[in-house]
């Protein structure tokens, strides 16, 4: 029953995708349409008027958005269900496909984890499928064709839920594909500007080259047992020298889709190219699922985990943690900034598995549990507020046509629907308490405080600088997030576009993210429930739970021992409502001091204008000039001269480019050595057929020479 | 019961940091010679502004309006969490030493927004400045509580300084590093001297004041307020953790009374500190702040190698 | 067994048919015919293999087994869907006056006289034979590399000449050996039959036959593409006309390659060192490298893929070289699922440069928005040639570097270089001709697409599931050529 | 073994060998085109001889078919054709300056020993005569490889082309008797064919380049100029 639902949810988004092929098909699924209900329902009128009315001509192309949106969101549903089954019953169900390989049909494994997964995905598919027909509404037909859209749509999401479902190497990478390069048609989706072809380039080149670094990783365990299936795998005994060498290559592959730095590059590239909700799966989902293979590879099939890997994790996390939230901080452009945020959260949920495989390695698994639950968690919360932070930058885009921060402004006052729903995004992703955010940066940073169990001082000494790291991630994230948010919704607007914006009619459009929002601030106050749910995971994968100490009852989080650390968001919620209420009460009793408008202080020059405002670079100056050294930074102030001697200023240009420091340092020289090693290699064919004869000549004589 | 008493514990708190804020002030005036205003003065002037009509701004949103209600409410419960007389009071269970971090970074969030909401140059740089800081001084104080929630392997505040209060007078080094880097970071997050001055209004160096120069009436009240809780809060953090004697362990009304004395004695005590050192120190450039604060950063990592290598090594 | 000799006697009226009554305007249509029947007989042949195993001929000359069966089927069904394509593409390009009816009749002419030499090397059980019919498969192409008669196209196709010449004659030298050596042991009328061979392989004496197997590799070699010897190839790709490039990468490069394994095997029966193996995968991880690099400096879209054939076919090489049950297995797949993929892309990229008006890459822009069917068959179909999943292209890929990393796990890191600048090569070109805006003054061509959509599919049927039938057919070649079963 | 030890028919293939590869020297160092197509028939014609020998004293008449293809093919038509084309084009008064004409010849004779070297193995189980006639050929294909890389002439490149199949034919006869009768009509086809292709392609390239000098032919390449 579970497995059914499971298979519903691919096989809906599936539909979906084919159901969006029909585009162009009005006329045959008309005729297919008006023949099923004659033959069916003997040709019932209500029904032939409802096709008919649909199917026409003009209803048809809204119609079928619906329809496959419709489709798409049932899948999501599904999943939902079928994860929750999953997890909630503690089972483990495997089947067999007789699809893939003569001597090897798909194998098909749903356990906890892949529910957990199944859930979030489920959870971020059901909000898009809300936002999807507003958003592409939009869209030119002849232009960007929604057969394309669709198909692919589903086609990604199928792809996702396959790979979860996924439980022998092939089916486990066809699956895994299949998500690239459906995504891959969604970035090149609108392949008329540059930026999306040179984005989707490096993606599907980046993803080719992840996909074959898992495929080698597989490739270490097959060979040391019988069979390509997990089980088979599982059993398979390797040396520590192949066991780090299979680490190594799935780290790079499930790295470089989860956007791991210096491997993320193809990230801020892609997500902002792509339409926002895909944008919102990729960012927010397709993450995950990178994250669900790495933990499956390491935690499941290499079975023990050595501590050398924990530390890999911990530093590239840091590493990636920090050097994302300070790329997004100097960002302009909306999405590019919350790509390169998907980086941080990422860092930081690499950041706690390596601290829960240390634990593990160090026998620790009840603290191993506990970082577990931190990544687990952080992984669901990701995907909420960074789904909600997509679809919002959708909506924005949509009714400015711009997504370049500076040119915002004032937004709060056309979308105060967006605005509430963004800010909730914000405020989870900066980790402000009474938000899911908060709530498994807790959970990490309580993690790293049980350091003192361990006896390696390296690592004792390691781990707490981690922390502090995380903490400058988590300060770093809140300056950033008050930076979009105020230019974006605060202030005065800075382009006529800002200015004339208006909340979006489509209430889809708003539903999807208040769907998502809702799920921010009720996990962040009853987090109990996902740990409950993620608890049966680890239970399942690493035979351990957190001893969530239930003494001080299911308000508090507890996640070591009430002595040691507790936190209760409802009483905190409670407290905040009775301080806010008290005061507001007390202040606002009094009619005479009902709050006056008035003109905003110009300090007396007369006249404040838009242009005064901080601006989006202005505000991360700061930053900028303290940690130079993070970024290539090439900054121009030119001026225009005049008057008598050219010595008044009539005009200052400010130009300002800040670039990775990854891409000068090691992809522009890999591109530059491939295209001379090319070069070089060019050099062999010379066009001359004499030459070419003395090819054949020398490598006979060589061949010859060799053998005897 | 505990309840009650935690409830009045926090009472307690916001009433008395506007007399701290007052005594601060008193003790500055007297060693700068000038003529000191009553201690009672701050709370005149809350008093003042409550009755006041709050003049806002025609480009102000509802964020702007509800900010300082939220800043105050989550001052305030980071005011709850901090044991000011007694220990082992309920709502410290509901939220650690990290969530109260957190409560500083709510209200942080929200003013900050507030000072760009008004669409001017003085509230951009506010927020501007504000991040920066606190995200540098956020680090070095998780660094600085680390090693001393590590010590008490606890994150609880009031389980920390009970653990405190048991061990007795022990000389740890790594508590000396951290007190030092706490305090240098309670300067910085307070917006005291070197690195925030509150009683200048000019623009190139405002950094708090910046942000809030559009409030007026109960609104600048209730922000001023909550700055002056903050204040407090650090100084009772400081005095709390590492001179915790005094602090009543059950809850009797002489205890009680007794750990009120004590705290109004030591934080007396390092108000004159503070004023002193107001006094002595001038206000440093805004980019030599992260030196400052990785200084403190630097104090606490060695308060948590300290401790990490010589107190609890094996 | 009449199915074979029908097999080989269709295409063989065919090219006397062509010749004799010049070009009609339904030439192209009795083409399509021709290899339909063709289709039909061999479609006959394999139920005939289906039911009684390996055929061998009542005089010996003609053998069918499991490991060539599959490979006439695909011969036979490649021809017939790049006829189905070549008959309004050669239309086309009369009415462009590139092409008279003279030239046109050589063509049709000669297309079955590939086939028929095709056919020939596939069910021959005689070496000889064999040798004979590779050699008439260039003679029979030769003519078509130059049929636009372009300083270019001469130029190719006496390159094609002379190096294949040259290659093939050391294939003969390698026959000869192989004849010596067999007639030492044995009767001599029968000594080139390679079931004869196969069966008596470990009596012959292994140093004559690595002397031979080298000139083998080195003349069929040149006729797989194998780098360095491979320099006719990109030439008489891009300059001849496009269903013969669909032909010749779908179906000459394969054909070469069963020739060397077919000798692989007799060397592998008789010595025991592996030589063979080592040095197939030598020259297949050379080419496969090679020419990853040379796809980033393609000018010319056929050429492109033309070296992407090169690249293709080094995996082979160095997939039957490592041996074992799963890279053989994987192989056998990749002939398969490479020719479908490769006929499919030449089909597009014909069209392509007959929308655009020029074979260059930098002129060959937004095809999408211009022709939409086009344009996605060649990005789909260069995905698929990339190797992505779930086309069959992956499964073999798949398989050849997991088989890889178990037998020589330290080559792995070159084929991961390889793939990706491989894949990087390709895309870098794909990508501008296939996406962006129209430009002006390129027109939709009349296409028919259906070969392109019929292959693209089964190469995506082959990479979701094998059916039965194949996989038996690929597990006894498997068991064949290594020595026993994948797994 | 001594040569004088073998019977008459040995020693008279073993001369042939003999001469066949000194028409391959000659070939190699051969400028003059006219010069050049004339050694290519007297090898042809020594060919033949040999097959003919070869059937007379093995008593197998279908070789009398082979030495007659080869009579009639190698000795007169592509030599008449080839011929007829460089008067044609007027190149037979042209001598090709071959560069390092001596490195060339010492090759040539390296090759010679290289082959005695490489199918050194087989001598355990044959003759040395077949092992003699075996490295003849096999140094006559090698040397035709050599002249085709040293010769800039389309008409050198054919002659080179069928001096290999003369060296392989060599081979197929002395080491193996004769190859099976279909398998040699077979290699007499394509022969035929390619070198009735030859003549056709020789007029297509004189039309589009305006010479028969394989150098001009380089249009396509990789290399950037």
């Amino acid at each position: 029953m579970i497995l059914l639902s499971a298979y519903c949810a691919v096989l809906l988004s599936f539909a979906s995708g084919l159901l969006a092929l029909m585009m162009n098909q009005r006329q045959t699924l008309l005729s297919i349409s008006q023949y099923t209900i004659n033959k069916l329902f003997n040709g019932d009128a209500r029904c032939l008027d409802w096709v008919n009315k649909n199917l026409e001509e003009r209803h048809f192309p809204v119609f079928l958005k619906q329809a496959v949106f419709v489709l798409l969101g049932l899948s999501g549903v599904f999943a939902v269900i079928a994860g929750l089954a999953i997890l909630l019953g503690k089972g483990v169900i495997t089947d067999q496909i007789s699809l893939g390989l003569p001597w090897l049909p798909w194998h098909v494994r749903f356990d906890g984890l892949s529910g957990f997964f199944f859930f979030i995905i489920g959870i971020a598919v059901c909000a898009v499928s809300l936002y999807g027909p507003g958003y592409v509404h939009s869209y030119k037909e002849n232009e960007h064709p929604f057969a394309s859209l669709g198909l692919f749509t589903g086609l990604f999401v199928a792809g996702m839920l396959l790979v979860l479902l996924a439980d022998d190497a092939f089916m486990f990478m066809i699956a895994w594909e299949l998500m690239s390069v459906a995504s891959y048609f969604l970035v090149a989706f609108q392949h008329e500007n540059s930026a999306n072809r040179s984005a989707s380039f490096l993606y599907l080149l980046m993803a080719e080259i992840g996909a074959l670094a898992i495929i080698l990783g597989f490739g270490v365990l097959a060979s040391f047992s019988d069979g390509f299936t997990f089980d088979a795998l599982r059993e398979s005994k390797l040396s520590e020298t192949w066991a780090s060498i299979a680490f190594v290559l799935a780290m790079l592959g499930f790295g470089m889709k989860a956007g791991i730095v210096p491997v993320h590059v193809w990230l801020p590239e892609a997500h902002p190219v792509a339409p926002s909700h895909i944008s919102a799966l990729m960012s927010g989902v397709m993450l995950k699922v990178a994250l669900y293979g790495l933990i499956r590879f390491c935690f499941d099939l290499l079975g023990e985990v050595h501590w050398q890997w924990g530390v890999v994790l911990l530093i590239l996390g840091t590493v990636s943690a920090l050097g994302g939230i300070l790329y997004a901080m100097m960002q302009p452009n909306l999405k590019r900034l919350l790509a390169y945020s998907s980086v941080e959260n990422i860092g930081i949920i690499f950041m706690v598995l390596g601290l829960s495989m240390i634990f593990m390695a160090n026998g620790h698994p009840q603290l191993a549990a506990l970082g577990f639950l931190a990544a687990l968690f952080h992984a669901f919360n990701h995907a909420l507020f960074k789904n909600l932070l997509f679809l919002g930058a959708g909506i924005i885009q949509h009714q400015t046509h711009e997504l370049n921060i500076d040119m915002m402004g004032g937004l709060i006052k056309g979308m105060p629907q967006t605005s509430k729903l963004f800010l909730i995004g914000c405020m989870s992703i900066s980790s402000l308490p009474l938000f899911n955010g908060f709530v498994s940066e807790w959970l990490a940073f309580q993690t790293a405080l049980q350091v003192d169990v361990l006896d390696n001082g390296v690592l004792r000494s390691l781990i707490p600088v981690a922390a502090a790291a995380l903490a400058l991630t988590a300060a770093l994230a809140a300056a950033c997030f008050v930076k979009v948010y105020g230019m974006i919704f605060l202030g005065q607007s800075r382009s006529s576009n800002a200015g004339k914006a208006r909340e979006v009619k489509d209430k889809g459009m708003l539903a999807g993210p208040a769907l998502l929002a809702g799920l921010c601030f009720f996990t962040g106050i009853f987090p109990g429930v996902i740990i409950h749910l993620i608890n049966n995971v680890s239970g399942q994968l690493l035979g351990q739970t957190m001893p969530n100490d239930s003494a001080l009852g299911w308000l508090w989080l507890a996640p070591v021992s009430a002595e040691q650390a507790s936190y209760s968001p409802p009483l905190v919620l409670i407290g905040a409502l009775i301080a806010a209420g008290v005061c507001y009460w007390y202040l606002r009793r009094n009619p005479l001091t009902v709050m006056r408008r008035a003109e905003t202080w110009d300090c007396g020059f007369g006249g404040l204008t838009p242009r005064m405002q901080y601006s989006c670079s202005a505000f991360t100056m700061p930053f900028r000039r303290i940690f130079a050294k993070v970024w290539i930074i090439d900054e121009q102030i030119s001026k225009d001269m005049q008057g008598a001697m050219n010595q008044d200023v009539a005009a200052v240009h400010y130009k300002l480019q800040i670039q990775d420091h990854s891409w000068p340092r090691i992809y522009q020289p890999i591109a530059q050595g491939v295209n001379s090693l090319a070069k070089q290699v060019g050099r062999i064919q010379t066009g001359n057929i004499r030459t070419y004869l003395g090819y054949s000549f020398a490598t006979l004589l060589i061949l010859l020479w060799v053998i005897s | 019961m505990n309840w009650l008493i935690a409830i009045f514990q926090t009472m307690l708190f916001v009433l008395l940091s506007p007399l701290l804020a007052g005594w601060i002030k008193w003790c500055k005036c007297y060693l700068q010679n000038r003529k000191a205003p009553s201690l009672l003065q701050p709370y005149r002037d809350l008093l003042k502004l409550t009755h006041k009509q709050p003049v806002v701004s025609e480009q102000a949103s509802w964020l702007f309006v509800t900010a300082p209600y939220i800043i105050f409410s989550a001052t305030v419960l980071a005011a709850s969490v901090v044991p000011l007389i007694a220990v082992n009071l309920p709502t410290s269970a509901s939220a650690d030493v990290i969530v109260m971090v957190g409560f500083f970074a709510f209200a942080r969030f929200f003013l900050a927004l507030a000072g760009l909401d008004i669409g001017t140059a003085f509230g951009g740089m506010g927020s501007s400045r504000e991040m920066t800081i606190s995200s540098l001084a956020e680090p070095a104080m998780l660094m600085a509580i680390f090693t001393l929630t590590m010590t008490a392997s606890t994150t609880n505040l009031s389980g920390a300084i009970a653990h405190v209060l048991n061990d007795g007078m022990v000389l740890r080094p790594s508590f000396v590093f951290a007190l030092f880097a706490l305090i240098l970071v309670a300067i910085a997050e307070t917006g005291r001297v070197p690195v925030d001055n509150p009683a200048t209004h000019l623009e190139l160096t405002m950094i708090h004041e910046a942000m809030i120069l559009e409030y007026s009436g109960r609104h600048l009240a209730l922000i001023e307020w909550a700055s002056q809780l903050k204040l407090m809060l650090y100084g009772v953090l400081i005095t709390n953790i590492f001179f915790p004697w005094g602090i009543a362990e059950d809850f009797t009304g002489k205890a009680l009374g007794y750990g009120l004395l004590a705290i109004m004695g030591k934080l007396a005590l390092l108000a004159v500190f503070l004023a002193v050192a107001e006094t002595l120190v001038a206000k440093m450039r805004l980019f030599r702040v992260q030196e400052y604060l990785s200084f403190a950063y630097l104090l606490g990592l060695l308060g948590m190698l300290s401790h990490i290598i010589l107190e609890a090594s094996r | 067994m009449i199915a074979a000799y029908l097999v080989l006697l269709i295409p063989f009226v065919g090219i006397v048919f062509f010749a004799v009554s010049g070009h009609k305007s339904d030439t192209g249509k009795l083409n399509v015919r021709f290899n339909a029947a063709c289709l039909a007989a061999t479609i006959w042949l394999a139920i005939n293999v289906l039911n009684q195993g390996t055929i061998l001929s009542s005089g010996k000359a003609f053998l069918i087994d499991p490991f060539n069966v599959y490979l006439i089927v695909l011969t036979a069904f490649v021809g017939l869907t790049t006829s189905i394509f070549s008959s309004p593409y050669m239309a086309h390009e009369k009415e462009l006056g590139k092409l008279n009816d003279k030239r046109l009749r050589l063509y049709y002419s000669m297309y079955q006289g590939f086939m028929l030499a095709m056919y020939l090397v596939l069910t021959t059980n005689n070496m000889g034979v064999m040798w004979v019919a590779m050699e008439g498969a260039t003679l029979a192409t030769v003519m078509l590399v130059s049929l636009y008669r372009t300083p270019e196209s001469i130029e190719a196709a006496w390159k094609y000449f002379i190096l294949c010449g040259v290659g093939i004659a050391q294939a003969l030298f390698g026959t000869i050996l192989l004849y010596y050596a067999a007639a030492q042991i044995g009767d001599a009328e029968n000594s080139l039959m390679w079931s004869v061979l196969y069966e008596n392989a470990s009596k012959l004496n292994p140093e004559i036959l690595e002397i031979a197997f080298v000139f083998m590799l080195i003349g069929y070699g040149t006729k797989i593409g194998l780098v360095p010897l491979h320099n006719w190839l990109p030439d008489a790709h891009s300059e001849g006309p496009t269903p013969m490039s669909a032909v010749l990468s779908g179906l000459l490069l394969n054909d070469a390659l069963y020739a060397v394994v077919r000798n692989k095997m007799l060397v592998d029966g008789a010595s025991h060192s592996n030589m063979a193996g080592h040095l197939m995968m030598g020259f297949g991880m050379l080419s496969f490298l090679v020419a990853a690099f040379f796809l980033h400096r393609q000018k010319d879209i056929k050429r492109l893929f033309s070296y992407s054939s090169i690249e293709h076919m080094g995996i082979m090489t160095f997939a039957f070289g490592i041996g074992g049950p799963l890279a053989t297995f994987a192989a056998l797949l990749h002939m398969t699922v490479h020719s479908l993929t490769k006929s499919a892309i030449f089909v597009t990229v014909g069209h392509a440069a007959q929308v655009a008006g020029t074979q260059s890459i930098d002129r060959i822009r937004g095809l999408i928005r211009t022709q939409p069917r086009i344009g996605w068959g060649l990005l789909i179909g260069s995905i698929a040639i990339a190797g992505f999943p779930p086309f069959g292209v992956f499964t073999s890929e798949f398989l050849v570097l997991l088989a890889t990393m178990h037998s020589y796990p330290w080559l792995t890191p070159l084929l991961l270089l390889g793939i990706g600048i491989a894949f990087a090569g390709l895309f870098r070109h794909i990508q501008p001709m296939v996406y962006g805006e129209k430009p002006e003054g390129q027109l939709p061509v009349k296409a028919n697409l259906w070969p392109v959509i019929i292959h693209l599919g089964l190469v995506l049927w082959l990479g979701l599931a094998i059916p039965g039938f194949l996989a038996n057919w690929f597990s006894q070649a498997t068991l064949l050529i290594s020595g026993s079963t994948p797994l | 073994m001594n040569i004088e030890q073998t019977d008459f028919y040995t020693q008279a293939i073993l001369s042939m060998a003999a001469l066949i590869g000194l028409m391959s020297f000659l070939m190699l160092g051969q400028g003059r085109l006219l010069r050049l197509i004339f050694v290519f028939a007297l090898q042809g014609f020594l060919l033949t001889l040999t097959t003919a020998l070869a059937a007379y004293s093995l008593q197998n008449p279908h070789l009398y078919i082979s030495a007659v293809l080869t009579l009639v093919l190698k000795v007169i038509f592509i030599p008449w054709m080839l011929r007829r084309e460089v008067i044609q084009m007027n190149t037979h008064r042209d001598i090709e300056a071959l560069h390092n004409k001596t490195l060339v010849m010492l090759a040539g004779a390296s090759l010679m020993v290289f082959s005695y070297y490489v199918l050194h193995p087989i001598v355990q189980t044959t003759s040395p005569v077949m092992l003699n006639a075996l490295a003849v050929s096999l140094s006559v294909v090698l040397l035709g490889m050599l002249l085709m890389i040293s010769h800039r002439q389309a008409v050198a490149h054919v002659v080179g082309f069928m001096s290999i199949e003369n060296g392989l034919f060599f081979a197929a006869i002395v080491a193996t008797k004769g190859m099976p009768m279909v398998v040699e009509l077979g290699v007499a086809f394509d022969v035929l064919v390619a070198a009735v292709l030859f003549g056709i392609f020789f007029f297509h390239i004189r039309t589009s380049i305006d010479s028969l000098d394989v150098d001009l032919l380089s249009k396509l390449h990789e290399v950037d100029k």
